[in-house]
């Protein structure tokens, strides 16, 4: 499996649920693991003052993010004992009801790779320098602003 | 010698450009006065300034040539 | 989907990847959702004394098993704030590398689907009589022991 | 009247039957002191016994018809 090279965790628009169901069939020859912990977040149609959120578009600093994901990475290779690691995050317009992030963690055991993904989400949140812009039913718009 | 100056998120509203260039500045501070002058909005937007894709605090030198970029809060995910 | 309604966890035979992909697909008309987390237990290849784990045979006590899960899945939704929330378990034999338990948590944010994935795994683990018979390639078999 | 006794994990290897009878026992302590005679190596095995679908420990009475089930540790997921 990939676990040193990674390109890009960017991916064009949605990540489809048949790229998420063949990345998991792709796992099944990696008979040493036991435990897959996945994360997947998925736009929300969220109402802010009377106008619903239809999509979100993504814009990211590509070379920045693609440097600290590799440490973070690299960091979580270090201290968690993991079969595999992948990352792929949507850029440019994700509808509400789409899915935007898709985090896979496998490792031998479960808690390895529960507490390394939840870790993962959190970083990539708080990390990589990537925004977001909602995107209104009546064409306004407004960035995001995570919690 | 010119800096490239990179600009993403609402910060790109206020310069109403993705990328673009200024004289060089000595530091991160004398740059930051020197943008919020040319765009006054930005004045009252949370930004940091990356050196070399590093986040830098503070008051922090700007070597020849360096790439800059204005990183509001990060919204991913 | 069916939030209310659990008859029971079990699924005959291997979880399959195209399955969860589809799970997946059905929630993007869930447009409260902003978080899923998931779970999947693999058969790992383990080798004990020199002889190979091929499959885990999985029986469990049924009736038993489906009354404490509903009591499971009570407490998580009285505690966290979820959307939704799935539970598959194999019966009869999964072959290494095929899956055999299936997690699935949806909220609006991310904290909750994660706690309350991670806290329903380990109950899974823990509360329910299942059993896994590890058969081994030499034709001999060994009852599983969870750690 | 009879206990319905169901065996599951290793506890069937024991009784070399997922599903039998004994005669009524008033109580789990019994209960288990009487399949340990009739099944030996029950007595090197870890299992509890389920009444009704609810584990029981130590002493506990078992009432007329009550579904019986000799659980080892568990081992799923």
């Amino acid at each position: 499996m990939n676990t040193h090279k990674t390109k890009s965790i960017f991916v064009e628009g949605p990540v489809s649920p048949a790229f998420i169901g063949a990345s998991i069939a792709r796992h099944s020859s990696h008979t040493e693991v036991g435990a897959h912990s996945i994360f997947l977040g998925q736009v929300r149609n969220d109402i802010i003052d009377n106008r619903d959120v239809k999509a979100i578009e993504y814009t990211a600093y590509d070379e920045a993010c693609n440097e600290t994901y590799l440490e973070i990475r690299e960091d979580l290779f270090s201290r968690y004992d993991l079969c595999c690691l992948h990352v792929y995050h949507s850029l440019g317009v994700v509808k509400s009801g789409e899915i935007c992030l898709f985090v896979f963690v496998s490792s031998e055991h479960r808690r390895d790779a529960i507490d390394a993904c939840n870790e993962l989400v959190e970083k990539i949140k708080s990390k990589l320098p990537i925004w977001g812009k909602e995107l209104f039913n009546d064409t306004t718009s407004q960035w995001k602003i995570n919690i | 010698m010119s800096l490239n100056i990179k600009a993403f998120g609402m910060t790109a509203d206020a310069t109403e450009t993705f990328s673009f260039e200024t004289p060089h500045f000595a530091d991160t501070s004398e740059l930051r006065r020197h943008l919020e002058r040319t765009y006054p909005s930005l004045t009252f937007m949370k930004y940091s300034i990356a050196v070399d894709r590093k986040i830098t605090s503070g008051k922090s030198t700007i070597h020849d040539g360096a790439e800059i970029a204005l990183l509001p809060p990060f919204s991913g995910g």
